[in-house]
């Protein structure tokens, strides 16, 4: 696009009001928006669909953003249809697992934990991009931020229910779960809360009634627009978008008080998140099994959480802007800043990975050597996506050209992810059948059943996204339009410098 | 306070030495000739299921006592070794803190309980034994009439989902307890034998308290030959082991 | 109470809703929480409207709530876990009844938690919502249009008020009574 | 009186003092039962003494009771065998009783099959067959000498033509032939491992076969660690490590069929020593010089070839034998496995007597404890059911299928055994039953014999039913076993004995008694006056109750003097014996020997419908619910299998297929099946397990007793398809790594 284009919209935009049009600045200097310099393809002539500038009129903005919610294909109905055949199998897979018993899984002693905890914990590490990134660049300010907040939110929320799920789904004796839950009763049931499970079981709990706040909080100026919406169209949402909206007006004290509160989220989130994982890692860190028994599996798995979980954001974010036509929002400029972001985070990870195995390696404790050496011989294949994709990784996002490739960085994340689950599933598996009673060696293979609740675990997560996204507004709008407000472009010598107003 | 307590007394294997009892089992390899009658004549004490072929194919065999063969050396210096395995009933064990509902603790008697009806199934105990010695029962254990008459009274049929283990014959114990009290008088060693050391053809397996000083199991845990597996993770075990296999040493 | 009245006005540029504020608080003599902006964004303090002052005041309130929450955490957290040592009298692992370590984490937990719940009051508290009833606001406001919503108490001041923003520049007038 | 009357009565400990507290009714009422099926409420039980049967060797054991429902099974502390004992198989009984597949009622074999009949035709049909058959009949009992066989005897056994016969373990007639010449009286010699400080191991899986794995399972613990000052050393020689080679301190991988020239080496050595060191004066001098050139050949340098051993290997057990004396030898299924067995018995017997005259005044080598000596009265306590000695060989086995070929019977009942299956092919005792016109088969369950009778009787299961039984095998001290129902009888049966009395009574024969608990009272008050230490003052009734309490008679034990020496003839001729004939195999030229087993679990295959012993894992393989055949690694690598990969085994009388357990302690040429695996018809649980290794042997017998010598085939092996993932509970690569518990 050239900043012809540029100017002209502007101005046409300036005519229909609101911060989008650039109201107390567009008046002054119609400028090409600052990314225009940096996107490498809007150097060139090709325009691309999602390269479109998204300000236009903040009515039309709110149209296309809200598009997605109002508008459903039919291709969606049977894409939610599959999604819901897919969980329904793993439904019933989980009743006979649970009217016949755990047996139905591959676990056996003392593979006592399996796929299911696996994948429990491959979903908490998930949820760690959204609030983690999301407080984190709140907190510094980041500008870039502004539309990736609400997806990775999302995220968080709906990666920590499905992972909520499988604690449930590991017991034995589900129907006695709530013996977790410190409820008085007369036959002095009562948890212990020197279990890490336990600390655990607190962790989630808060981390999910946290996150799941965040996300709301974080929603609720949208969900007032979406509400105007809905009931100028009349449409079904307003029902419980005007329950939901709470009344809010966009009064000045509301915003207010909504910012300090967001801040003060945004402060406790970061706490929480760090230690929810750090507990998920005790959970394995706190018993003396060799392998499990290390003081790295703390910071090991927040990193490895945050990884994983910004890949998924990444990959969410492609996914979003081509189902829904959301590029001119979350543009390629956010993958080049969330690329960045993973760079590092893989570089921590990798070099986390590179502490735990040479301290085995160097002190070769034969209890600890003998996993390593299991993994290698049982899963050299899934140690090369897992620790081959690492390096790739760091190797790939190093160029601006890949991270501006979107097939390339869908593929990426996507390996990425695989390469974190099959961390976890190292994690749990292999240490376990390689214990320190080599009599009670053994191996481990899911069954069918664990196959098809954790597939069917994936569905539920893709279901509850999709689900999300018809009812609730998927961009940050109002923090997108916030940061049109709070941001200017100052003319420094040839370029315009765009800045952002800071309090 | 008596909860602020820290670990001080479990520094020694023996659990808690103000106590009366403190059960503890010894084991003699020098004796064990892996017969395996411990095995059964465990598995018809205390209602242990038999769980079939296919369940055994994918190591779910529940039997709270195993003996464990090792092998050395290569032919013709070959050597073959037993080792009796059940709880160790360890006074700082692994199992127990990681419990998240008290299902498993440490009873006054320095016995590891384990509680069935508490057990919601989280398997974490399983997972932080480095003995491997807690079974899970992966499905409901079946007892189908008529074999449902020989189970032992005294000991509950475990349901599915909850973790089992080696008890030490607690109800042999409470039964040797509640004998002496009708008779008046304390227990006196050999009174109680849980039903491995009973059947034990070999008299490699000695079960008494150890917090008598002339107790058996007292004598023999401190002759020099005592080992407690896994020794340097400091579960002390109150199962204790006799070194065997070398004529150097004789105690 | 007697009855209040409102006037909102409809801007569409921050130019002249700046403008249109400061004329209308002096001619009615507006209290600093009876005249407020509606915007679709949050725009910084005093960008429109200088309610610094009163905002001041509820901001350093608003803490306390998370604050005051997070203490009742701990404690929450210190009786359950650390009580628990007085309920359950068990000895598991050659662990004391009372230990530190998971008291300390459970209690990390319970604090957070309750600082959530926390801040969460304290914008329902200090924002009044949630307000369901149906008060002056308009459906533009969301689109972008910039609202002036003055609280009054005569019809005469309304709809002198209503005139002075039409002439300060405001496309749309709606009136309404105890609609603050 | 009733029985159940007399139950309460006698149903007491066996011995308050001895078991300790059995007896008592506790107060309370113990939580979380899944109480029987009468819903009262648990006790602690009644204790009741009785004899194990689940093989000869005759423990006593003491038997929990719940509310009428067998419970748990524990040695007698009492009794001589068990010493308070038991082992797996015994105590797994309290579950076969309450099996689901036994039999319920009489089955007639018809057109059709089996059908089921009252219990009254069963007698009529019986009583009919005894009066047409005139006594050419035969009784087939598993070689115990007990009531029911005593009753068979009794009834029949003035008759001409009648038949007694047992279907024994294998190898047992050699040990009792092996040194009969030394012996008092034919019996399996019992050396006192007991009081041993060495013990040389000659195949002897004492705690897998054998005689009473339990009573050896005590011995061996004495000798090991029974002593305060004292560990027992043992050395196992033998072609396979077995879980008895296990505990040993020592394997010598001996070719199959050697073991002989190496007792005899060993002699050479000790009676050398003895020459030189001037020990055991009680020796005359010229016996020992004659011994000297008589052993000349079986000097180590000579023997350690064929032995493949090296000669250090021999004198390193010669010389403990004399310096860690006392010692013992003790022989086993290794050596009268072959055809030359008793030849090498021979042998291990004179070692045993010259350890004895080594270690005189520490040792008393064949009688561990005796009673006042009465030879007499031994012989006669053994034959004291009315069973000749001579009932229960494999030559009078082999005599019975002669006949039963020929047509001699024209009836025949089968009590408590399973030679269809458990006999050798080369036997041919299946094609033997069909001739026989009627074949009654008394059994607890359905199996491979059963199912060729022409009628089965459902029997007691033996902790239901009266009984009596005389070990063979005992320590030294005649033993008369009392064996009394425990709990009523759960399913419709009806004790076999009394329906072979009931059906001789209506076929007008002359019986003993009128049932077998009456025979068993005759058979105490008969013996009573030679019942030594017994309570002379009891009635006969009280008598009989305080032998039902304490689970039979066996004398009060006291330490012999020293035993008499034998006498100098013997000594002088016994150099003719020391001889070490070459091993003859059937199929010699095959590659590989064949190595049946017996495994701790499978007995000889009657193990196999047991839920528990199934599942128990095997002390070496640690397999569960599984057949298999051991071969060394060598040699399956050299077949080019691995483990749980099928191989074929064949000899020229059958084949079986079978999965690889690759393991460290066989002899590269030698192959190990367990038996009493591949029952075809022996109920759910044993079906198609495996194949059953009877059925590649020949009849071969030992050259001397007769005996079958069951390890003296040669077989072919080659891989054959298939794969079997093998059920084994150690991981077959941390079976390896022991040392981390520092063992």
């Amino acid at each position: 696009m050239s900043s012809d284009d540029n100017v002209k919209r502007s101005a046409d935009a300036a005519v229909s009001g609101g911060p989008l049009a650039g109201g107390h600045h567009g008046d002054v200097l119609a400028l090409p928006e600052l990314e225009s310099f940096r996107d490498p393809e809007t150097k060139g002539a090709k325009a691309h669909y999602d390269d479109a500038d998204i300000y236009r009129d903040e009515k039309g903005f709110n149209d296309h953003t809200l598009r997605p919610m109002f508008f459903t294909t039919k291709k969606y109905f049977a894409f939610t249809l599959v999604l819901g055949a897919i969980m329904a199998q793993g439904f019933v897979a989980f009743l006979n697992q649970t009217y016949w018993g755990l047996g139905m899984a591959g676990l056996h002693e003392p593979v006592y934990w399996g796929a299911y905890i696996a994948t429990f914990v491959f979903w908490v590490g998930l949820s760690h991009s959204g609030t983690i990134v999301s407080s984190i660049l709140r907190l510094t300010g980041a500008n870039w931020r502004r539309p990736i907040l609400r997806a990775a939110e999302a995220m968080t929320a709906f990666s920590l229910l499905v992972a909520a799920l499988f604690p449930l789904i590991h017991v034995g004796r589900l129907w006695r779960a709530y013996y977790m839950v410190p409820l008085p009763s007369q036959r002095m049931l009562w948890p212990n809360f020197k279990s890490p499970l336990m600390w655990d079981f607190c962790a989630i709990n808060v981390y999910l009634t946290g996150s799941m706040t965040f996300l709301y909080i974080g929603l609720l100026p949208d969900l007032a627009v979406a509400r105007d919406r809905a009931i100028a169209m009349g449409n079904w949402r307003r029902h419980y978008l005007k329950v939901l909206a709470l009344g809010w007006r966009g009064s000045h004290r509301e915003w207010s008080v909504y910012n300090k509160c967001s801040l003060f989220l945004a402060v406790i989130i970061l706490l929480i998140a760090p230690s929810v994982h750090t507990i998920v890692s005790w959970d394995f860190a706190m018993t003396m099994t060799p392998g499990w028994h290390t003081t790295i599996f703390g910071p090991y798995f927040v990193v490895g959480a945050i990884y994983s979980g910004v890949s998924a954001v990444v990959t969410l974010m492609i996914v979003l802007r081509v189902l829904f036509n959301l590029g001119d929002v979350i543009r390629k400029f956010h993958i080049d800043a969330l690329g960045k972001l993973l760079l590092v985070i893989s570089i921590i990870w990798s070099y986390f990975y590179f502490c735990e195995f040479i301290t085995t390696w160097y002190s070769h404790k034969p209890e600890e050597w003998e996993i390593f050496e299991w993994q290698a011989h049982r899963f050299p294949y899934h140690l090369w996506v897992m620790l081959g994709g690492s390096c790739l990784t760091i190797f790939c996002l190093s160029w601006r050209r890949f991270r501006a490739c979107m097939p390339c960085m869908f593929a990426l994340t996507l390996l990425v992810n695989c390469g974190m689950y099959i961390e976890r599933y190292m994690i749990v598996v292999p240490i376990l059948s390689r214990r320190d009673n080599p009599f009670m060696w053994t191996d481990y293979y899911p069954s069918l059943t664990e196959l098809s609740i954790i597939v069917a675990s994936f569905a539920y997560f893709i279901f509850l996204y999709a689900i999300f996204i018809k009812l609730f507004p998927i961009v940050t709008m109002a923090d997108v339009k916030e940061g049109v407000v709070v941001s200017g472009d100052v003319r420094l010598g040839k370029h315009a410098v765009r800045v952002q107003v800071k309090e | 306070m008596r909860i602020l307590k820290g670990s001080i007394k479990v520094k020694s294997f023996n659990y808690k030495e103000d106590n009366d009892y403190s059960w503890s089992m010894i084991i003699d390899l020098d004796r064990c000739n892996g017969c395996g009658a411990c095995v059964i004549g465990c598995q018809a004490e205390n209602n242990v299921a038999t769980v079939g072929e296919e369940e055994v194919g994918k190591k779910r065999n529940m039997h709270w006592l195993r003996i464990e063969r090792y092998i050395e050396g290569e032919y013709p210096h070959v050597k073959v070794r037993f080792l009796p395995m059940m709880c160790q009933h360890c006074a700082q064990a692994p199992c127990e803190s990681v419990c998240p509902v008290y299902a498993t603790y440490h009873n006054p008697e320095g016995l590891n309980v384990q509680v069935y009806n508490r057990c919601i199934g989280t398997r974490f105990c399983g997972n932080n034994c480095p003995y491997s010695v807690r079974y899970f029962n992966w499905f409901d254990s079946s007892f189908p009439e008529p074999v449902n008459n020989q189970l032992n009274p005294d000991v509950s049929v475990r349901e599915r989902g909850v973790m089992e283990k080696c008890s030490m014959c607690m109800q042999r114990i409470r039964r040797g307890k509640d004998t002496a009290k009708d008779e008046g008088r304390e227990v006196v060693d050999g009174d109680i034998q849980p039903a491995c050391a009973q059947t034990c053809p070999t008299g490699a397996i000695t079960f008494g308290n150890i917090n008598d000083h002339e107790s058996k199991v007292y004598k023999m845990a401190h002759s020099g030959r005592a080992i407690s597996l896994f020794e340097e993770k400091g579960t002390h075990p109150a199962v204790k082991y006799l070194k065997g296999g070398t004529n150097d040493v004789i105690g | 109470m007697s009855d209040h009245y409102t006037v909102l006005g409809l801007y569409r540029k921050v130019e002249t809703i700046t403008k249109a504020g400061d004329p209308i608080r002096e001619a009615f003599r507006v209290k600093d929480g009876d005249i407020e902006v509606l915007t679709s964004a949050a725009y910084p303090d005093g960008a429109i409207l200088d309610d610094k002052e009163l905002l001041h005041q509820v901001e350093s309130r608003q803490f306390l709530f998370p604050f005051l929450m997070g203490f009742g955490g701990f404690g929450a957290g210190v009786t359950l876990a650390g009580g628990t040592g007085y309920i359950m009298n068990l000895i598991v692992g050659g662990k004391a009844p009372f230990t530190y370590a998971p008291t300390g984490v459970v209690t990390y937990e319970f604090t957070l938690l309750f600082g959530v719940i926390g801040s969460v009051l304290s914008l329902l508290y200090y924002a009044g919502l949630p307000n369901w009833t149906e008060r002056a606001y308009d459906p533009e406001v969301s689109d972008g249009a910039l609202g002036l919503l003055v609280k009054l108490y005569s019809t005469e001041d309304q709809e002198k008020a209503a005139k002075m923003m039409e002439e300060h520049g405001a496309y749309k007038i709606k009136k309404g009574v105890n609609d603050f | 009186m009733d029985r159940r009357s007399f139950l309460k009565l006698s149903g007491v400990a066996a011995s308050a003092s001895a078991v300790g507290a059995c007896s008592r009714v506790s107060q309370k009422v113990i939580p979380f039962v899944e109480t029987p099926n009468d819903g009262a409420n648990p006790v602690d039980g009644d204790w009741y003494a009785t004899t194990c049967r689940e093989c000869n060797a005759g423990c006593g054991i003491i038997v929990r009771t719940v509310n009428g429902r067998v419970k748990k099974i524990e040695g007698n502390a009492i009794h001589p065998v068990s010493r308070g004992k038991a082992c797996a198989r015994g105590q797994a009984a309290a579950l076969s009783v309450y099996h689901p597949e036994r039999l319920t009622s009489p089955m007639l074999k018809g057109a059709g099959g089996f059908e089921a009949i009252g219990w009254d035709k069963a007698v009529d049909i019986l009583s009919q067959r005894f009066t047409e058959a005139e006594g050419k009949l035969f009784f087939l009992n598993n070689g115990s000498n007990d009531a029911a066989s005593g009753i068979a005897n009794e009834i029949f056994g003035k008759m001409d033509g009648f038949v007694s016969a047992g279907n024994q373990e294998p190898g047992f007639e050699s040990l009792v032939a092996g040194g009969e010449s030394l012996a008092d009286f034919p019996r399996i010699p019992f050396p006192d491992l007991d009081h041993a400080q060495f013990a040389i191991l000659l195949g002897a899986d004492i705690f897998e076969s054998g005689p009473s794995p339990v009573f050896w399972g005590g011995a061996f613990g004495e000798c090991r660690r029974g002593r305060a000052s004292v560990r027992g050393r043992l050395v196992y020689a033998g072609s396979r490590l077995s879980a008895t080679a296990a505990v040993c301190d020592l394997w010598l991988p001996v070719p199959p069929g050697r073991l002989g020239a190496l007792a005899l080496s060993v002699a050479q050595v000790v009676v050398e020593m003895i020459i030189t060191r001037k020990l055991a004066s009680s020796i005359p001098r010229n016996a020992l010089g004659r011994w000297s050139v008589a052993l000349k050949e079986y000097e180590p340098e000579k023997v350690a070839a064929q032995l493949e051993l090296a000669p250090e290997h021999i004198r390193k057990l010669a010389i403990p034998f004399v310096d860690e004396s006392p010692s013992v030898v003790i022989a086993g299924a290794d050596v009268t496995g072959y055809a030359n067995g008793v030849a090498a018995l021979d042998a291990v017997e004179f070692l045993n007597m010259l350890s004895y005259e080594i270690g005189r005044e520490k040792l008393r080598i064949h009688e561990r404890m005796t009673p006042e000596p009465n030879d007499n009265l031994k012989r006669r306590m053994a034959e004291a059911l009315g069973v000749p000695h001579e009932a229960h060989g494999f030559s009078r086995l082999t005599d019975l299928v002669a006949g039963m070929e020929q047509g001699n019977f024209s009836m025949g009942i089968i009590h408590h055994t399973n030679p269809v299956f458990d006999t050798p092919t080369g036997l041919k005792f299946k094609d033997a039953m069909a001739k026989v016109g009627f074949t009654v088969a008394i059994a607890n369950f359905m199996d491979e014999t059963a199912a060729e009778a022409t009628l089965v009787l459902p029997d007691h299961h033996w902790l239901e039913a009266w009984s009596a039984q005389t070990p063979d095998f005992v320590p030294g001290v005649p033993v008369f076993n009392l064996q009394q129902p425990v709990i009523q009888p759960f399913f419709g049966t009806k004790s076999g004995s009394d329906i072979m009395l009931a059906a001789a009574a209506a076929a007008k024969l002359k019986t003993p008694a009128d049932t077998t608990e009456a025979f068993v009272t005759g058979k105490i008050q008969q013996f009573r006056a030679e019942m030594q230490g017994a309570p002379a003052y009891l009635s006969d009734n009280a008598f009989r109750r305080h032998l039902l309490r304490e689970g039979g008679w066996w004398p009060a034990q006291v330490e012999a003097e020293a035993a008499p020496v034998p006498s100098g003839t013997v000594l002088w001729e016994y150099r003719d014996k020391l001889k070490a004939p070459e091993p003859e195999f059937d199929g010699a030229e095959n590659p590989f020997f064949l190595h049946p087993f017996q495994t701790v679990h499978m007995g000889r295959g009657q193990g196999a419908n047991s839920g528990w012993l199934q599942e128990a894992p095997d002390p070496i393989t640690t397999l569960m619910w599984q057949f298999w055949v051991e071969m060394n690694p060598v040699t399956a690598a050299k077949l080019g299998v691995v483990e749980g990969d099928m191989v074929k085994i064949s000899s020229a009388h059958g084949s079986i297929t079978a999965p690889v357990f690759p393991y460290k302690g066989i002899r590269p040429d030698v192959v190990a099946v367990p038996i009493g695996y591949g029952h075809t018809n022996y109920g759910k649980l044993a079906n198609g397990r495996g194949g059953n290794v009877m059925t590649l042997l020949g009849a071969k017998r030992d050259a001397i007793s007769g005996a079958l010598a069951w390890r003296s085939q040669k077989v072919k092996v080659e891989k054959a398809e298939g794969r079997m993932k093998m059920l084994r509970n150690a991981h077959p690569e941390g079976e390896y790594k022991g040392e981390v518990f520092q063992l």
